[in-house]
């Protein structure tokens, strides 16, 4: 008799669903925690994902942390460091051609040569680029509306943009294909990238080491342009989705860097193990119906606030993680371009507030709404079931309906017209990032295709601009994006990294919350600690 | 034609009534324990949604992950929701999903067994087919689409997993419905002009009850078990709806920093998993009729009161004082009590009685056969200075086979049917003789050739499926005689043959004690052998000797009794009006013996005196001694074998 | 009881029964036996394991296809694949040797009892209502001797021959023609045998049953019997009157089976043991194929080459039975007295 | 003999095409679709469109299966829609990790569980009990539990195995032992329960029946009896179980390989039922089933070496 007690990984999923939700990461500096140690084998680093990769072929593989399967042999033409900062890789400086952000331009370094010895430079580039944008990767539409690309000599390359791309750089860096660049035997045959790498990066990938799904190998890639900032002979990455089986791997030296979770994150901290985190996800309530066509009283923007002001924020992420857990009041997370450093900003837990609008749009008795959610990124649906409890204090009867079937069902679910009201995370780590994700036609967060002309408007001009004058755009926006409510953030969550006493180097932050263990700089690189 | 019912009697008196299960399974404390906490678990699962102090689903963040307190019982979740209520509103439904499970491995199953199993031909290859189809699906692999294809639907995937679970099932009712169709009341409805189907439902289905029971109690378990896993899938019932599985998932999910939550919720299918395995233990054990199933009672040995040696250089074997007790579920029955023979060199003692006199106990015990739950707990079987009865282990090696041996009832089933006759018989005699196989296969050609088996070399290359019931008898002898004993316990040696071949068997040991000089203590119930191969007879009733004398003097005129009615029950010698005689009424059984003599109730020449007290051994004219003290011949003093007894 | 003008109550002609044997072949069980039983008569059907005794009673019953000849009831003939209406199953019953496995543990003495009047109805072919059952239940029950309470425990909580007695009863109840007695006392001690045996011969006498009644025991059959069929290896070896075929066996199978059984008298056991001693020294060697000879030549110690050749055919012996036996005027010559003694 | 194998064999054609039709079915009905899992949220239909074509998913279903058919008599299984890898390859070594794991359990289980079963049946009394009560445990203990625990103890705190992972033998045979300690003793708990408690059963009946009691009259030894005898005859149901336990720990790897993650075909179908990658869920159902049907064989083989009635029949 089969005993089925198995428990594929949740956090496989997770892993899926990062690449799904294209979290990204801009220019900027700021804080992180660090984890460090010395001493051990400084050969062969050993590193956890929880999941597969989608693909070897960066331009069909994911982008997040799983971008580790082709950082390590494919390198960006911009570095986008675990402090967030934006750091020279095969490009050696960029800019914006002009005003407006639409055209932008990039110097390639020329000393380099693809693992196969041929030369990497300006039409390489660019056919690796018209590659991407042709290939069909899931990465393909978060670049911009790119309307050309060209060498204009030979070490020199020009994007140009449809509509301003105030990221332009950012989408250079290994989270987004468009920047990684695959050599000219590879865009020749591309099945041939599933088993051999053919980028200028470190390492090379080693097929005969690796089992797919499990474990893969890369080695010392000796024609590397830049030998001083390789730090080991081989690396691994070992797929593991079980956070616990992460955190026994982790404990015994199997694993020198990992994805930590919420569950194990004390007893990490017992063994000893460094801990390295970074806010990530900023779980919202999507009211998806904003014109009222399931369920009328949504249409109501007071009843949309009266929910924003309805949720214990503080209670919530005390209750269901109290180490990683914070409060999240407005569309983007602390510290990032767009945040409103302001007492008065954002939605704080006020009952009488909620009930007042609620009395006020006419629902002091309340109406029933169906909340769409999934199991997979919110284990037990926590915090969906947490929120569904709170709307009951203002008389919101909470109808959930779990998708427990994967996340890729709950997609088509959230997309499908059908619910007015979803619970689900966004990731970005600027207003551009995240307002293309939120607002985005046909997607969970929008799948009624509503807009907002005020809110276009202060994003449009922002893309534009530079500077201050981007940031205090950004604001504005964020602070309309309040007034519709029509995403109410929740909780923020955070990415959580485990790493061995004798590595240092690991630095995330809410800029890049997703650190990849190579880097151009031999200082910016995970390194053995001596 | 068989007297096992003899030997299987006083092994287990009173076997708990197989007609209800129920109370059987009730008589345990194992069942009654399983049951009442099921009861407890279930009916709490059902009354508890009603009285739960908490609403399940109420969260209070400010109270989460609290250890069990006063207010909380056993402490709250993730969400500061009451644990108590949760699981009491979770088990009806991850009851029911069980039970949906259950349901449809049994609907799916039973008819298809049952078809398949009391039908046979097509039907039966068909079934068998689709069922080793079924069985070589990957559940695992279906379960997993399944799941993701109804996704939130609990009942569906139990549903799924029953009818995949059901082809196991199938299988086993199947076998259990394929040996009941061989029994004879199923035969017998047939001839009440029941359709098979009918037969099937009236006859067959009750039959295969137990095992039913055992396999849906176990696959019952598993169900819990696979809701668990499916919680871990993400596809349990959808929350916030409180279910076991699910319960453990989320605990699971937080094990390393709040494992007091998998205390309550891991606890409570554990217990109800443990307890359902119980039950399923004690049903089996129930209809397995087998005292030994579940580990067995065993009889108090302590205080044994050994009898002194006779010290009769003649005699062989003196059984002295012997008292045999089994262990039931009603406490220690004493089923043989008192019994003194003596087996002299070269002489045939037959050993006669009825079933449950104890004869076959008594033969057993002088070989330290008698079952787990039975033993000797006063007297001794004196060996030429040994008291058998103490023997343990390796104490029997150089008495058993090669001073005593066995020749038993069934010749077919005292043969191991795994091994050819050849080896079995030649691993005895590489025992008893030391020799190497070689010079042991010219042993074994010998020994078949002792008892008169016509091609002994062809005859040790076959397996005992092989041969017939008379050469098996032969071959069953050869092996007692490998070492050569100097007595044979023959244990109803012929009763199984046929009468032709039960006189060639008889012939065969009557030539072989002319050949080797060893004295075979018989045990029968048949008066025609006795009279064939016994020089003395000792007489058991109700588990005592009631007569012991030579066997001319036996049928000349018996003096117990006893001896002389069951003589008269022969159907050579009706009574004049042309009808049998008979002795009226039962043997008591072992826990209801009475006082004095226990033949005493049946007794045409009963009377007062005789239910008194215990009744001596007497002496009578002639070789004959009885338990009588209204002998059908003239009494003498008590003889001397009783009163040596150092009791 | 029914007029049954001149046809025999059950009458089986040339019968034959064969059953599977190894994946196609078949094999003969019964061949080419024929025997009638008149209404209120014995029958006794004698032969060892194998013979083919059971099988034939099985045929009659209808639980073997009969491969040849016509089993018939009141002189209609029965199909031979074996289905049976209800007229026949409740005119002919049968009662199994093994008391333990005939009735079903699972279910109350009374339920067993009751359920061939459920099934089949009574004469007039329809059922009883339950109070009727349930008298007649009682009725039978204390008819075979069994305590008034008997109906409501289950067979497990009686003896060997109280659950024998159980069988019997359910046979009676329907108010059968002809009980067939499929070794019936064989399982039980010989003090409990001479009950059933004995309640056998009384029910018969008060009811005018007639038995088909089948043992191994040379013994019982004479008892029980007017008329006895040895049968060997499936084929007719004598028949006639019982006291004739234990008086003077005109068979040398019937002589050996007569020979063997053994007495309960040392003198008289010494004796036939010793002519049986004379007679079959070694005549063992396996057993022929069955064909066109006779089934008993390789024991038999008057066995001629005509034995071997030739299928002797049933005809009337010097004693009186009905023989298939090429030598019977030398067996009967050289019987020696202490077989039948 | 040799024709009950033939005839196994035969039958595992149907077996197989019954079984990959009910895979294919199910794992077609699944909602979700590979191209939308590849292409992420914010695909454009065209573009989710546009893949399926070029993955053949917009063929009718029955289609596809003749496709996969047409492959499946080449031995090939097809590609797996995410990895472009054929699925031969991608399970093939896969394949010898879980034989390996499943093979050791049922080895160890069989071991372990025939001599607890043994002694439990020889010794009877509070030995019997003791065994009653870790039976029940082995069944009512979760393996991811039990696995839990294990690891904890002897690959965190103790050191003595590894945590996680496969160490292939011909790189290092100790290693290779090292690694499947823990899964082994996890995914067979339930082995040896269920194989200890059918040896006691069986040897209890073996024990009482007459021909170990003539024997043992006639004057074999203990040792003998049990070892030449009671096992022998016992072996019958054993074996049996033997079979039911491997194949419920065919399934249960599922579990375990994913808690140690070990690249087998466990891990492999949780991760290709996720993906909705059909060709491989079909090829690990075509796999499972012939390592069942293989089984099943050696089960029947068995039972005519041991059974002489099942041979000479």
């Amino acid at each position: 008799m089969p005993r089925p007690t198995l428990r594929p990984s949740r956090r496989r999923w997770v892993a899926v669903a990062a690449l799904a939700l294209v979290a990204t990461l801009t220019a900027c500096t700021s804080q992180s925690s660090g984890g460090g140690g010395a001493g051990g084998d400084a050969s062969t680093l050993q590193l956890q994902f929880p999941g597969a990769p989608i693909s070897l072929n960066p331009a069909l593989g994911g982008n997040g942390g799983s971008s580790v399967f082709t950082m390590l042999a494919y390198d960006p033409l911009i570095y986008l460091s675990g402090d967030g900062d934006l750091v020279p890789d095969l490009a050696t400086s960029w800019d914006y051609v002009g005003e407006g952000n639409t055209v932008f331009e990039l110097q390639l370094r020329d000393d380099v040569t693809f693992s196969d010895g041929s030369p990497m430079d300006a039409d390489a580039v660019v056919a690796s680029m018209e590659y991407f944008l042709q290939a069909g990767g899931s990465l393909a539409g978060q670049v911009g509306d790119v309307q050309s690309v060209e060498a204009t000599d030979e070490s020199t390359v020009r994007v140009t943009y449809g509509r301003p791309n105030p990221d332009a750089a950012s989408t250079m860096t290994q989270y987004f294909g468009l920047g990684v660049v695959i050599g000219p035997a590879g865009l020749a045959d591309p099945d041939s990238l599933l088993n051999a790498s053919q980028g200028t990066g470190q390492y090379t990938y080693d097929a005969g080491s690796s089992v797919t799904g499990d474990r893969y190998t890369y080695q010392r890639n000796d024609g590397y342009w830049n030998p001083d900032a390789q730090q080991y002979d081989t690396v691994v990455v070992r797929v593991i989705g079980d956070p616990n089986a992460v955190l026994s791997a982790a404990q015994t030296g199997q694993l020198d860097v990992a994805e930590g979770d919420t569950s194990t994150l004390s007893l990490a901290q017992d063994a000893g193990l460094g801990v390295v985190t970074a806010p990530f996800f900023n779980w919202s309530l999507v009211l998806a119906d904003r014109a009222g066509t399931i369920n009328p009283a949504l249409a109501d923007e007071r009843v949309r606030r009266a929910m924003g002001y309805a949720l214990d924020r503080d209670s919530i992420a005390g209750a269901l993680g109290p180490d990683t857990f914070a409060p999240s009041t407005q569309v983007i997370l602390p510290d990032l371009d767009g945040y409103v450093d302001d007492d008065a900003a954002g939605y704080d837990f006020d009952l009488d507030e909620a009930k007042q609008l609620m009395a006020e749009a006419g629902y002091a008795d309340g109406f029933s709404m169906t909340l769409l959610t999934q199991p997979v990124l919110d284990p037990n649906t926590a915090i969906s079931q947490a929120v569904a409890s709170a709307l009951g204090e203002i008389g919101i009867t909470v109808d959930l309906q779990v998708e427990s079937t994967g996340v890729p069902a709950f997609i088509q679910a959230g997309t499908s017209d059908r619910y007015e009201a979803l619970m689900w995370p966004s990731a970005g780590a600027d207003m551009a990032q995240v307002t293309n994700q939120i607002l985005a036609p046909g997607t969970v967060f929008n799948p009624f295709d509503s807009t907002d002309p005020q809110v276009q408007d202060l994003l449009g001009q922002a893309f534009a601009a530079t500077g201050q004058q981007r940031t205090d755009l950004y604001e504005q926006a964020n602070e309309r994006l309040e007034q519709l409510a029509w995403v109410v953030p929740v909780i923020s969550t955070q990415n959580i990294y485990y790493v061995a006493e004798d590595i240092t180097g690991v630095t995330a932050s809410v800029q890049n919350p997703n650190p990849m263990p190579v880097a151009p700089e031999a200082d910016l690189a995970w390194r053995p600690a001596s | 034609m068989s007297a096992t019912v003899a030997a299987t009697a006083a092994t287990a008196p009173a076997t708990a009534a197989r007609g209800s299960l129920l109370r059987g399974v009730l008589a345990t404390w194992r069942g009654r324990t399983a049951g009442a906490v099921l009861l407890v678990v279930v009916l709490a699962c059902l009354v508890g949604a009603f009285v739960t102090p908490y609403d399940p689903l109420a969260q209070d963040l400010a109270a989460a992950r609290q250890t069990p307190s006063g207010a909380h019982w056993l402490g709250t979740d993730l969400l500061g929701r009451d644990v108590l209520s949760r699981l009491l509103q979770g088990g009806a439904s991850s009851l029911v999903a069980v039970l949906v499970a259950v349901l449809v491995r049994t609907v799916v199953a039973l008819p298809l067994g049952l078809a398949a199993g009391h039908l046979g031909g097509r039907v039966d290859q068909v079934i068998t087919r689709v069922v080793d189809l079924v069985m070589a699906v990957p559940t695992i692999v279906i379960l997993l689409s399944v799941l993701t294809l109804f996704g939130n639907d609990l009942l569906i995937g139990m549903a799924v997993f029953g009818l995949l679970g059901s082809a196991g099932l199938v299988r086993i009712v199947r076998g259990a419905a394929l040996a009941a169709s061989q029994e004879l009341h199923v035969t017998a409805g047939r001839l009440m002009g029941l359709s098979r189907r009918q037969v099937a439902v009236r006859h067959v289905l009750s039959r295969v009850r137990g095992v039913v029971i055992v396999q849906t109690t176990l696959f019952a378990t598993i169900a819990l078990g696979v809701q668990t896993g499916l919680s871990f899938l993400g596809l349990g019932a959808p929350p916030p709806e409180p279910t076991w599985g699910g319960m453990v998932g989320e605990a699971a999910s937080v094990v390393q920093s709040y494992p007091w939550l998998m205390v309550p919720t891991g606890g409570v299918i554990a217990i109800t998993v443990l307890a359902l395995g119980v039950l399923g233990d004690v049903v089996r054990d129930t209809t397995a009729d087998r005292s030994s199933a579940s580990g067995g009672r065993s009889v108090r040995r302590r205080g044994r009161v050994p009898a002194a040696d006779p010290g009769d250089p003649d005699v062989l074997l003196a059984v002295r004082g012997l008292e045999v007790a089994f262990a039931t579920a009603a406490g220690e029955v004493t089923v043989v009590r008192d019994v003194d023979l003596d087996v002299r060199a070269g002489e045939t003692v037959g050993l006669v009685g009825e079933s449950g006199s104890g004869k076959s106990v008594v033969a057993k015990a002088v070989l330290g056969l008698l079952p787990r739950n039975g033993a000797v707990v006063a007297g001794s079987a004196w060996w030429r200075g040994t008291d058998l009865t103490g023997l343990r282990g390796r104490g029997w090696r150089g008495v058993r086979g090669s001073q005593i041996a066995l020749v038993a009832q069934d010749p077919l089933r005292a043969l191991d049917p795994t091994s050819r006759i050849g080896a079995q018989l030649g691993e005895l005699v590489r025992v008893h003789d030391r020799v190497g196989r070689r010079a042991a296969r010219v042993r074994v050609v010998e020994l078949l050739e002792q008892v008169q088996v016509i091609d002994p070399a062809e005859v040790a290359r076959r397996y005992p499926h092989e041969i017939s019931g008379g050469m098996a008898q032969r071959v069953a002898i050869a092996m007692a005689l490998a070492g050569r004993p100097r007595l044979l316990v023959a244990d109803e040696p012929t009763t199984a043959l046929d009468v032709t071949v039960q006189a060639e068997v008889l012939d065969l040991l009557r030539a072989l004690q002319a050949e080797t000089g060893m004295a075979i203590l018989l045990v029968t119930h048949d008066w025609g052998v006795v009279a064939d191969a016994c020089e003395r007879v000792v007489v058991l009733y109700a588990g005592e000797v009631v007569e012991r004398a030579d066997a001319a003097d036996v049928f000349a005129g018996p003096g117990h009794p006893y001896t002389r009615a069951l003589l008269d029950c022969s159907p050579d010698q009706p009574a004049p009006d042309g009808t049998l005689r008979t002795v009226p009424g039962t043997v008591p059984p072992p826990d209801a013996w009475p006082t004095g003599c226990h033949f005493a109730a049946r007794c045409p020449r009963a009377q007062d005196d005789c239910t008194q007290e215990g009744i001596p051994m007497v002496e009578l004219a002639g070789s004959r001694v009885a338990r009588c003290i209204h002998p059908l011949v003239p009494a003498g003093q008590p003889v001397g074998l009783t009163l040596e007894r150092s009791r | 009881m029914r007029a049954t003008g001149a046809a025999p109550l059950v009458e089986l002609d040339g019968v034959s029964v064969d059953y599977r044997w190894g994946r196609r072949g078949t094999r003969r069980a019964v061949d080419d036996v024929g025997f009638r039983v008149e209404a209120g008569a014995t029958l006794g059907l004698v032969g060892e394991s194998g013979s083919g005794k059971s099988t034939l009673a099985k045929a009659l019953v209808g639980l073997a296809p009969v491969a040849a000849g016509e089993v018939r009831l009141d002189g209609v003939v029965q199909d031979p694949a074996g289905r049976r209406d209800r007229g026949f199953l409740r005119d002919v019953q049968y009662v199994f040797q093994d008391p333990n496995s005939s009735l079903n543990p699972t279910r109350t003495v009374g339920w067993s009892v009751a359920e061939p009047l459920l099934a089949l109805g009574d004469r007039d072919g329809r059922r009883p209502g339950a109070d009727g059952v349930r008298a007649r239940v009682a009725d039978i029950l204390a008819r075979v001797g069994l305590p008034a309470d008997a109906a409501t425990r289950y067979p497990a909580q009686f003896s060997g021959g109280q659950r024998q007695r159980i069988a019997i009863a359910r046979a009676l109840v329907v108010a059968p023609r002809l009980v067939v007695c499929d070794e019936v006392v064989s399982a039980l001690d010989l003090s409990v045998q001479a009950q059933v045996l004995n309640l056998l011969t009384e029910l018969q006498r008060d009811l005018g049953l007639a038995y088909l009644f089948i043992s191994h025991d040379l013994g019982v059959v004479e008892h029980m019997a007017s008329q006895v069929l040895v049968l060997y290896r499936g084929r007719v070896m004598e028949s006639g009157a019982a006291v004739a075929v234990q008086g003077a066996p005109a068979h040398p199978y019937t002589q050996a089976l007569l020979a063997a059984a053994p007495v309960a008298d040392p003198d008289r056991q010494r004796a036939r043991r010793e002519a049986r001693a004379a007679r079959a020294a070694a005549v063992r060697s396996a057993p022929a194929p069955l064909g066109e000879s006779c089934p008993f030549t390789h024991r038999c110690l008057l066995a001629t080459d005509v034995c071997h050749e030739q299928r002797p055919a049933l005809r009337t012996s010097p004693s009186g039975t009905q023989v298939t036996c090429h030598r019977t005027e030398d067996a009967v010559a050289t019987l020696p007295p202490a077989v039948v003694a | 003999m040799l024709r009950i194998v033939l005839r196994r064999l035969l039958w595992a054609v149907p077996l197989v095409l019954g079984v990959s039709l009910v895979v294919f079915l199910l794992a077609s009905l699944v909602p979700g679709d590979p191209a939308r899992t590849i292409l992420g949220e914010s695909a454009t239909p065209d573009a989710v469109a546009a893949l399926r074509t070029e993955l053949g998913l917009d063929r009718p279903w029955y289609e596809q299966y003749l496709s996969w058919l047409g492959g499946l008599a080449h031995g090939d299984l097809g590609t797996s829609v995410f990895t472009g890898e054929p699925v031969t390859t991608a399970l093939n070594s896969r394949l010898a990790v879980t034989l390996a794991l499943v093979l050791t359990t049922v080895v160890v289980c069989s071991v372990v569980g025939v001599a607890v079963g043994v002694v439990g049946a020889l010794r009877g009394g509070i030995t019997a009990r003791v065994l009653d009560v870790v039976s029940l445990a082995g069944i009512a203990l979760p393996s991811f539990w039990v696995a839990l625990v294990l690891v904890s103890v002897f690959a965190v705190k103790l050191r003595w195995f590894p945590a996680t992972g496969y160490v292939s033998p011909d790189q290092s045979l100790g290693g290779w032992a090292s690694s499947l300690v823990l899964p082994v003793v996890s995914l067979g708990l339930l082995g040896v329960a269920v194989i200890a408690k059918q040896t006691r059963d069986a040897a209890l009946t073996v024990l009482e029946s007459d021909h170990v009691a003539v024997l043992r009259a006639n004057g074999l030894p203990e040792t003998r009896l049990v070892l030449g005898h009671v096992l022998r005859n016992a072996s019958i149901p054993v074996v049996s179980a033997i079979g039911v336990v491997f194949v419920g720990s065919l399934d249960a790897t599922v579990f375990v390989e994913n808690v140690f993650v070990l690249p087998g075909l466990g891990s492999r179908a949780t991760q290709a039922t996720v993906d909705h990658d059909v060709s491989v869920i079909l090829g690990i159902g075509v796999y499972f089933t012939l390592v069942v049907v293989l089984v099943n064989l050696l089960v029947d083989v068995a039972y005519g070496l041991l059974d002489p009635k099942v041979r000479t029949a």
